[in-house]
């Protein structure tokens, strides 16, 4: 039976709590209520209330005690309950855990959890894709799975991980997506990236739920003849330069996709790395598919204006394509 | 319409039976109108699809923001939470404009690029809450500082519920407006829940009130499905206030009687204390005290919630004929347009 | 006589308080004691306490009643003690501020002065360059002046405002950089970058501290014949994307510079903005200077090897120019 | 040497004349240490241009950290804020390398990757702060959660200044702790300022202990230049902690003999405060009652001033003899090498 992105999630926490001892989740409703998206449903009922906490409203306070448990030998996994509310815990992630290794040796293995996303008429506050803030916070690792395999296995790695991982669960995927999950326990490599469709004349590097916006592209645009190479970063921070740049240096053309907003998003980071790398390998500029600079806006009108879609990506990668 | 284009509020009027007859009345009004617009949304407007987003109603609460709010006088400035719709009504904005809100037109406070409760409208100093909880409390108390700076009586009037206090913002907000002694009267909404999470798990002090002394503040437990009680207690937090002795709190208990939002079946909430706290219900109460003291007869009463009813179609009605916001429009006002 | 840079903030502070009664500040220690830099030294004692308002430790409760302020029609202007710290207020910034006018169209007419940056053995939490949290924020703006004259000019502008307005101003030239200010009042536009200094063979885009590094990379460079044009952004959100795009345009190659760490600067977003818009006039690879991608250290050592400087832009201009 | 490598705590030794002599002994050479190696980084290697960044000492305070760390139980974490170097040494950091970290060097705890009291050392359980203020409250919290997970029954002994607690991270921390019922001890220094903020600009309450209510914990009020008062004020706080039955709150009210930093003259202090809190030196006190008591000679107390200064005198040639870092190091352990 398929597994959806959202039991993928709850599979690996599942398994994680099940091998490690030290393994406890908390955040605001995990407990009995299961949390807001039901990730941990069931869990407070298997694994205790001394492993599953309900917390006060508190997210400084959650990911500071995140951190805490993590320096005494626990793995903690704290939800956000959106993650807009990252923002309200931020101090504690960017200056404490970020910065604990490299001051003074202690690693912080904790993971974050927050869903972010649009297209679920969230409006400002329960829409927002918040992973640049992280991106640019060295210290940290940010991942953002699309499909229900890679979140799975990137759960199960970012617990294991001594690191501080942020780990971005995307809204929209939660119910949307399924697929066969491998019967056995496995994990995905957390810091790379994955072609998830081989193509000739131009790439697409995206991540989250606009891999699958960039694979309806590439197919409705492969009945014109275009042969679309689709990257998915699968983690930001540590960036996987090598695999976008491998396939940069075959296409020779490169459509840079973010659900994300325009100013500052990773197209940046990618585009930079790109020209200073394999600059001579460029055949066309660079363009890029984003949300516009704007607060996510809540009806859908406007929400579908705002959110990048296939449509637009086939527009602007014909164009690439055609340059 | 609203309290402030009308009378002005009405203090101290236990002693004055027709006073308080027009007080009650009042307070009537508003919490049905609150209650009825809610039901609309939640139990009809969402079901039939057309709210975008989530619903979030105070049923059950309308007695705190109605029996507080109506001491609001124009240059105050009004901070509600959400579930704390009749505050929206008493300041004067338009039972449509409400509706039009919830199902994302462009005739909703937000013009469509918020949803639900996350809206006000800064020429009737109602100030729009964003969603993290208690994010208004250092707001308010710098709107505070600006009725004080302006050298208005005003007061800042901040709503909040009891999971919210567990925030940074709660805490920052509060010893900020203490220690700068700004006109703040903070009303609490402690419905002792905050999504699934009871109050045990929120805080381990009994009462919100019991925060008052940390930060040297007057603090009063009323009961919160009393609207004359809460009006009362607001009466002299606001006194307090203009009177440039700082902030005050107001403690209001009550309960949640729906799910956190529509999509919730409060499950994890012993259903006794749903049957218990129904035969609390404040709308009925309420009745039932006018109707015992002769302040209103069962007709009049009747024939405020059927004006009530249309007000409600008419609004609705009107809301659904807004349109919904121009895609054209999505790259406005970000910034001051030159 | 000249006027340092943290004197020139302090007149155009003190200019606008005089101007409009409306105007105040706020902050920890800003008052009696004239702020940890004494940005705001003498400002109680002539303005008074009600316009000079020493909070408690609160940056969530200082910006959040500055935003109160202003949306009641006051001219706040809080000050964080050091930049560091702002991600103590953050919430506040980035959804309660930047989002007011668009979600219900209420101004929130805002300063947030931040002493940033480092150089200054200042270490992990006294020296950090913050400015990309904000950039990627829509609905506020980012300010960061280099010279005494913009640092005066652009902190009138910004309490003119009717916008919120990040204002990093750079700690290691409070005192190192000094010019004469024209006698009347003047102030600098907010989003427009200025060409500092003229040139064919390649342009320097940075902003901040880093501008001195540039021109002085670039007076040793002319030494060899290279003629460099240095771009200082001056504003980094809005940015000022046309004049940097005329002088890449003009030059054909770009260098880029930022004191930040390289992962999610503003680098990227110039690169990206660049081959999107004039790809077909670039002649060579886009190369960055940056600090790398670890905490800020403190020891000297350290932090010499962290910071760009001279030497290192003169290494990468030298072959980009000779590219 | 580190009190866990010796004979372990001493409790409630009032009756016990010898005990409290021992006691009192160790809390001199601590406060002693504290205040000799403070003075040789302010006083002498900062003015020497030796000392990298900025020097915030808890010069009178030293009853403090050394009156309460005493307690340390193996198990047990210590989250030292700024004014504590005591901890430190209690905990069983070596002399020398503290001296290091505030010269930048190599052997400082943090290889000169930060600097002054930000240090920490993972292994002796003793964790760095982050400029933040009140930043670790929630971080021990989290400690003592682990603690009491692991069915230690350990403590987690949490410092901070009055000024911190006007943070909302303050406010989340205790409340956290507080409703999880955690073994958390905080010890707070209430000097009386915060930077040059006098008390009544942070806060409205008169006490930072009347903020316990606020939380349902036991907070009590002790002189914070009586090392023994600390002592057993502490010992009750543990007490109640490891008995699981939460956390405690002990305010020790002192006062900053320094400038807030050491480029900080501190004009905004009142003379007459300075005059009259130097009669109260904590080291001063506890050497004239140990005297009185005849709990130790004047040789006695002189000879460990003696020692203390050749400690200092050896550790700071030791901390000189440190190699600045190699800039070769920069980019390791950000993340965890493979
Ligand atoms: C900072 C933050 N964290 C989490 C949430 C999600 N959330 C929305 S309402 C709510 C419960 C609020 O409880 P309370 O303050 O008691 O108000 P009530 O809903 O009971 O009126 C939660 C957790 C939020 N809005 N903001
Ligand atoms: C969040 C934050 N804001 C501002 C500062 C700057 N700062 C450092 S120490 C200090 C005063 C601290 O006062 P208190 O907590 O009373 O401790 P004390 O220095 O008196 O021991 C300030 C404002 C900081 N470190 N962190
Ligand atoms: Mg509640
Ligand atoms: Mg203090």
């Amino acid at each position: 039976m398929p597994t959806t992105y959202l039991e993928a999630i709850r599979e690996g926490l599942w398994e994680e709590m099940e091998r490690d001892p030290n393994v406890f989740v908390l955040g605001e409703d995990v407990g009995v209520y299961g949390g807001a998206f039901k990730v941990t449903d069931g869990f407070i009922q298997h694994f205790g209330a001394r492993r599953v906490v309900d917390t006060p409203i508190s997210e400084s306070g959650i990911v500071g005690a995140a951190i805490g448990a993590g320096l005494m030998g626990l793995r903690p996994v704290a939800e956000m309950q959106f993650a807009d509310f990252i923002s309200c815990g931020f101090d504690q992630i960017v200056n404490f855990a970020a910065k604990c290794r490299y001051r003074w040796n202690a690693p912080v293995p904790i993971v974050v959890r927050a869903p972010s996303g649009g297209g679920i008429h969230g409006g400002p506050f329960h829409s927002q894709n918040p992973e640049m803030w992280f991106v640019r916070t060295p210290g940290l690792k940010v991942v953002c799975p699309a499909t229900a395999y890679d979140a799975k296995g990137l759960i199960k790695s970012a617990v294991r991980d001594n690191d501080p991982v942020i780990f971005f669960e995307h809204k929209g995927l939660y119910r949307r997506i399924k697929e066969d999950l491998p019967a056995g326990e496995y994990t995905v490599p957390i810091g790379k990236a994955k072609v998830v469709r081989e193509g000739r004349d131009l790439t697409i590097v995206t991540y989250g739920a606009m891999l699958w916006t960039a694979l309806d592209a590439a197919d409705e645009l492969a009945r014109e003849g275009a042969s679309i190479e689709v990257v998915d970063l699968r983690t930001l921070l540590p960036l996987d330069r090598e695999t976008v740049l491998a396939s940069v240096k075959k296409t020779s053309k490169v459509l840079l996709l973010h659900e994300d907003t325009r100013t500052g998003g990773i197209a940046g980071e990618l585009a930079v790395s790109i020209t200073e790398s394999i600059f001579e390998y460029l055949d066309a500029p660079i363009v890029r598919v984003t949300a516009p600079d704007t607060p996510v806006p809540f009806s859908p009108t406007l929400e579908e204006a705002f959110l990048p879609n296939t449509a637009k990506v086939i527009e602007k990668a014909r164009w690439l394509w055609r340059y | 319409m609203s309290a402030l284009l009308t009378a002005g509020p009405v203090r101290q009027t236990r002693e004055n039976d027709q006073k308080l007859a027009a007080l009650a009345a009042r307070c009537h009004y508003y919490m049905a109108l609150m209650r009825e617009a809610e039901d609309r949304i939640e139990r009809k407007l969402y079901r039939q699809g057309k709210v975008v987003g989530g619903v979030y109603v105070g049923r059950g609460q309308e007695a705190i923001p109605v029996g507080s709010a109506l001491h609001a006088l124009p240059d105050d400035v009004l901070f509600p939470s959400h579930r704390d719709m009749a505050v929206l009504f008493i300041r004067g904005v338009p039972l449509g404009r409400v509706f039009a809100q919830y199902m994302g037109r462009v005739d909703g406070l937000t013009r469509g690029r918020d949803g639900n409760m996350h809206m006000g409208d800064i020429h009737l100093r109602v100030v729009s809450i964003i969603s993290a909880l208690a994010a208004t409390v250092p707001v308010a108390a710098g709107a505070a500082l600006a009725l004080k700076y302006q050298g208005k009586d005003g007061v800042a009037f901040c709503y909040f519920g009891d999971g919210a206090t567990s925030r940074g913002d709660w805490h920052e907000g509060v010893n900020l407006a203490t220690v700068q002694k700004l006109p703040v009267v903070f009303i609490c909404n402690n419905n002792q829940y905050a999504y699934s999470t009871p109050l045990e798990l929120q805080m381990a002090c009994a009462n919100v009130a019991d925060r008052g002394p940390a930060y040297n503040m007057p603090a009063e437990i009323v009961d919160g499905n009393d609207p004359l009680a809460v009006y009362d207690a607001t009466g002299r937090g606001v006194a307090h206030a203009r009177a440039g002795l700082g902030p005050y709190l107001v403690e209001c208990k009550t309960f949640r009687m729906t799910g956190h939002s529509a999509h919730d079946a409060a499950h994890y909430v012993p259903p006794e204390l749903f049957e218990q706290w129904e035969k609390r219900d404040p709308i009925q109460l309420l009745e039932a005290r006018m109707l015992e003291n002769g302040w209103a007869g069962r007709e009049a009463l009747d024939a405020t919630h059927a004006r009530i009813r249309q007000e409600v179609d008419e609004a609705v009605a009107w809301a659904e004929q807004s349109p919904y916001p121009d895609p054209a429009t999505l790259l406005d006002d970000v910034y001051e347009q030159p």
